[in-house]
């Protein structure tokens, strides 16, 4: 949050050089390329996942801070690659891993050829001595492409819990769908799969910790994608009132859509800086983690949700066409608050906390 | 509400439930239950079911095939078909171009298109709103310009929901571009199979196909397309927009959807344990979104009433359009909060039987929910809803 | 609520009587009658205590929505006469009574002679044989001026439930206050009073339901009474904007401000209507009845209050002074939003019961 | 919030903890828990304790007498301040005027002033608004004509916070009625004890004097009461009026009151048994107060590093009145929700020992409560703070 100068340069040159790629090759751009294993590979080649990883594992630090530019400029052009799992997520659980194992799988993380999916946890548990998985997970993003799942396990309480990292051919019944927002998830259902002694990555309340932090900077990332595409919808809203012209005058003119917009913009700068604050708790003790995250989460939910809705509100019709941009913000925004535990939950979880 | 209600009136709505009871297909109501935009040929069969019954048209007076009904009539009619799942009548047909025909229409205009809307055998659209005239009607720029036997129709027309299977248009066309914005304005009834109509989907945030661009290349009308007098379009389609301001409310329909939601709550799990409806923060927000439901019924209620006795509508009619968009969307975004990671999904793995109530329901209710960022746009945008409240009634 | 044409005429009729009367002589008013039993006695001169009464008794036939008229009137001048329990509450009281001995109460009652106030239960209980009261009330209006107290007892329940009818001679400590809207009011004390045998007015079952009739009617009461604040001070604002020029034009002129003053202008139609659905089911069967008091009572706590809220917003510094009165408006809403019930407590009720 | 802060922050968090638990008078607190309107004499006391100690003026530059704090540090302060219930600090003497002083005032001016601001023993009050100009400072009538040796006062002024025991009044007036409104303005130093001055008291929704109307009739002032140069003075107020934005949010007085108000949440009694905090929808408003409460101590703190940093601030600087100005309101909402009937009653029959917590502080958060309703009126209301988001940041 109190980032150095030397921090924020940093910060700017990696926000600049995303947004030209994400804005050359996402879904929105006519020059998008088309094989989403290739477009991870230019990604990895950008150095996007040496960010999170740390020193000892061939990455440069372990700052969230900056997986949140990536991910905040992937939420502005919409982005539907997976980054959240890879950017965020897998190297706490790498470096959970002992070297000679976590090691192969970093560096593949980092050519674009290892690429992690988070498998929520709805009630897993390993039964039979601890090595048969079964039950349902909640629904996971990027199944499709990923080499390998990150999936925590009983993971409500330190006892009984593990967090397990699954190679992708593992057995599982697949209940995939496109989600509102046009990407594609799934929810696995494992029935008494075998789970090898490498694959568990850790157990009890190493495996409860590790499973709060990867829920926490899962909520954080989905709420920075969120942030992004508000931000963006925000910018495209307000030029569309300055050219559109109604009863005689810009849209931009008129007082009531002035202060609708003044109100969106509000809870878009209250939205970062509580994402602000969650990127730095990433790092620090778990109790702020968890308040932090769940803040954000629940902030991007409704107020995050209503800045967007008032958008639409402001275009009129073209704002409720699937050609225009900002109605696909809305259904990003909603996604994300379905996603990593309602709006309901984390606020719940929030409050008891406080 | 039962107080509000005559013992008279209860037994109407008794009748009308029974017969809808033993008339609406099975099938047509699972499909309105399970999403929104419903084919031409889903409306035209309860249409024709109710025409048999005399009850179609049921605000249009007697004299026009109408059953005679008083507004509150009316009312239960509607709240009973909302109750039993029917499909909506034709909004533009049944609620709009028919008042205004037999309003403003002439003796041939009547019989030739009365029938065909009371029985749902033709369909009909609106082509007020432009592209570049969103809630701005003054400024339309679609021509019609006249010439031997009729008038040629130049222009574009936007928000054309239903276009695509409507037989006609009722359009709003500047005759004459000498006067003031609004004098110069008339009303036609175009052939949408006339040559130089055109049409292109216009795919909403749903990702449905209701509504559509219309283009209107050198249409021509004949003189009898004219609805009224030339030049007084203004006038008729203000009319149209404000007589059937208690439909703008969709109360009933909103109760409705309301009540399906409680159900649902009561059926999927909630974080806690439980039902999502053993919440006592979820039970408060059913409660408080109630409230303001209840109250929109009554205020329906105050203007069907003062209609009723044949008093002018009180100051409460200007409010209906927003309140009841307002909670229609409150209504969908407590459904989201209810449905969760169900909500999002586009489809499920097992909807065959034991997917439990979320699953069947939800991609109903995420379309709708989508859908419904519109109702505070359309007819008059809510903002500009305000100012005129603020205007008119409050005289500021 | 569906009033016939000539009851529509009555009501007209009663409310220019009682508008010309209240706006003569109420607490803003120059002219004001200083004694407030003076002041009473004219107002039953005027025959409002009869409109609540029964035939039987000397009434005129039992309207609740007749009586909402005046209690709307008095509303918009922000009366602090305690009319609620004469008007609404004492009629159904005396109707459970035996006619001789509600004879002289409802003969005195149009006369200005007898004055009820209403001392809500808040864990009353009635000791040894049921004839010893104890325990504290919730707070009660017009404490002053009464001559009759309305005491339901254990009305959590119909087992063990009384209603009484005390003399307001009767030993109680009084915790008397001025409530914010200037108002006096106290909470009632007793500590083992005699009850004589002809003070209670019912018991059990008939006193359950009775009590309950009451609390819906003081809470469907005050709501009236609020309603016509509420409608007064936007009548009020909106006039004051018109007049009140800044940045070169009225204020009525500003999109905002017209934009709020029609929210409230909603939000104020729709409190109308429960009304309209109260008064009428007040006369009904209990359930629609407590459903249509707690929507009622609920409303104006929420948005009857943030109506009046944004009037003062409008109005800007003249809006928070003590001598205007927007501000009055405000408080004669947030005490009512605390008596009778609460908010939430009417929420729950109102969710409960659907 | 605790990730924000260095080490070094941390230690001198502690430090100001120490100091202040060592030396507020204990009687102070209490009065400063009670109510909201503290007597000069009040604050005029909390004032020399941290002069004492070098901190009364904690913003101002150490050329000034200021500690040299970061922006971080003084956030830091004012926070333990807050938590501690410390008086707050005069907004117009060391916040205000001491700012102006110190970068527009002359060498004599700043030698004569800043001291007593310092050290709490003169008190100022604010001369900018006027009875019909409310947010719209270009319009002020209040004039300045130039005498012999000095200039002669003419108007009033409305919302004199404090005017009823301030020594001096920091007064905008018109000295040039011939150019456009904004340019032909001056600022002056005003005696409240000068010939021509009075005061007329403005009793507030609260029921407590707070504010007043000043008139000021033909007040003389020397020449060397104008602060920096003629008709410049609508600079110099809006530098003041923009000084100390992230003094509008009033954050640190929100977060304790909004702990406050928690804990006696956790003491009363709730509708359905145990305490108001144990009822799960007043458990989740407050959540949701205090998820928006963190977020604007966050923009804060951005802002004031922005500041520590040497950056020009970011557009979040601008929300900030918006934001504060709304969350004071909707705690003390929430206030008057949990203390129900007890937050009603200005008196209360047994405060002395068993009344319970809700009667002790009732008194305190009703007053707080409708004095509220001031603040997104008050220091450009927030109406016309959007408009100015709209169009500087937005660029609408």
């Amino acid at each position: 949050m109190r980032r150095s100068e030397h921090r924020r340069e940093e910060d700017a040159l990696l926000r600049d050089s995303a947004r030209r790629f994400l804005e050359d090759t996402n879904a929105w751009s006519p020059t998008r390329a088309g094989d989403p294993q290739a477009r991870w590979r230019a990604m990895a080649e950008l150095g996007w996942f040496a960010l999170g990883l740390p020193d000892a594992l061939g990455g440069i630090g372990g700052d969230p801070a900056q997986c949140m530019v990536i991910l905040e400029e992937a939420g502005r052009v919409l982005d539907d690659a997976p980054l959240l799992a890879g950017l965020l997520l897998a190297p706490p659980v790498l470096a959970a891993l002992p070297l000679e194992a976590a090691q192969p799988l970093a560096d593949g993380l980092q050519a674009g050829s290892v690429r992690f999916a988070y498998v929520p946890d709805a009630g897993l548990r390993l039964g039979e001595g601890a090595t048969l998985l079964s039950g349902r997970s909640r629904l996971a993003l990027g199944i499709d492409l990923a080499t390998h799942w990150i999936v925590p396990v009983g993971s409500g309480s330190a006892n009984g819990a593990a967090l397990l990292l699954l190679p992708a051919s593992a057995a599982a019944a697949r209940d995939g769908t496109v989600l509102m927002d046009g990407r594609t998830a799934a929810a696995l259902t494992f029935a008494d799969l075998p789970v090898a002694p490498d694959a568990v990555v850790a157990r009890g309340e190493a495996a409860f910790e590790l499973a709060a932090l990867i829920a926490d900077a899962a909520a954080v990332g989905a709420s920075a994608e969120a942030l992004g595409a508000a931000d963006a919808g925000l910018a495209l809203t307000v030029s569309y009132l300055k050219d559109r012209t109604q009863f005689g005058a810009p849209l931009a003119s008129f007082q009531a859509v002035q202060h609708m917009m003044a109100e969106s913009f509000c809870e878009i700068a209250q939205m970062r800086s509580l994402l602000m604050w969650a990127a730095d708790a990433l790092a620090g003790p778990a109790g702020e983690r968890a308040r932090a995250a769940s803040a954000l989460k629940a902030y991007a939910g409704v107020q995050g949700l209503r800045a967007v809705a008032r958008c639409i509100q402001a275009s009129g019709g073209i704002g409720v066409t699937q050609e225009y941009r900002i109605g696909h913000v809305y259904k990003r925004l909603q996604t994300h608050a379905a996603l990593f535990g309602s709006t309901q939950e984390h606020l719940a979880r929030f409050g008891a906390a406080a | 509400m039962d107080t509000f209600f005559s013992d008279a009136e209860q037994a109407f709505r008794a009748e009308v439930r029974a017969f809808i009871r033993a008339n609406l297909p099975a099938d047509l109501a699972a499909r309105v239950r399970a999403g929104i935009h419903l084919s031409r040929v889903d409306m035209a069969r309860w249409n024709a079911i109710l025409d048999a019954k005399g009850w179609a048209a049921h605000h249009w007076p007697q004299a026009y095939g109408g059953p005679g009904w008083t507004p509150i009539q009316r009312f239960l009619f509607e709240a009973e078909c909302a109750d039993a799942d029917a499909p909506p009548l034709s909004v533009f047909g049944v609620y709009l171009v028919g008042p205004t025909l037999y309003t403003f229409g002439s003796a041939a205009q009547k019989a030739a298109y009365l029938p065909g809307i009371r029985s749902g055998d033709t369909f009909w659209c609106q082509g007020y709103s432009e592209p570049n005239a969103g809630s701005d009607l003054a400024s339309l720029k679609t021509t019609a310009r006249k010439v031997e036997g009729g008038y040629v129709i130049d222009g574009a027309k936007a928000w054309t929901t239903e276009g695509h299977f409507a037989d006609y248009m009722i359009c709003l066309a500047r005759t004459n571009p000498q006067v003031k914005p609004q004098a110069g304005l008339s009303l036609f009834i175009v052939d949408m199979t006339a040559k130089g109509v055109s049409l292109q989907p216009v795919i909403t945030i749903d990702g449905a196909h209701s509504v559509n661009t219309t283009f209107l290349d050198a249409v021509f009308v004949p003189d009898d397309a004219l609805i009224g007098e030339v030049d007084k379009g203004w006038t008729y389609a203000k009319f149209l927009l404000s007589h059937e301001r208690t439909n703008n409310a969709q109360v009933h329909r909103s109760r409705r959807e309301f009540t399906r939601l409680k159900d649902l709550a009561r059926q999927v799990a909630g974080p806690a344990g439980g039902s999502v409806l053993d919440d006592p923060v979820f039970q408060r927000r059913f409660a408080a979104l109630d409230v303001e439901l209840s109250a929109l019924e009554v205020t329906v209620l105050r203007v069907l009433a003062d209609q009723t006795d044949g008093r002018e509508p009180g100051p409460e009619a200007s409010i209906l359009k927003v309140i009841g968009s307002e909670l229609q969307q409150r209504i969908s975004e407590l459904a989201m909060d209810v449905l969760g990671e169900e909500g999002i999904r586009q489809s499920h793995g097992q909807v065959d039987g034991d997917a439990g109530p979320a699953a069947t329901e939800a991609a109903g209710w995420a379309e709708r929910h989508l859908f419904r960022r519109v109702v505070t746009i359309y007819a008059g945008a809510n903002e500009i809803q305000k100012t005129i409240i603020a205007r008119t009634v409050l005289g500021m």
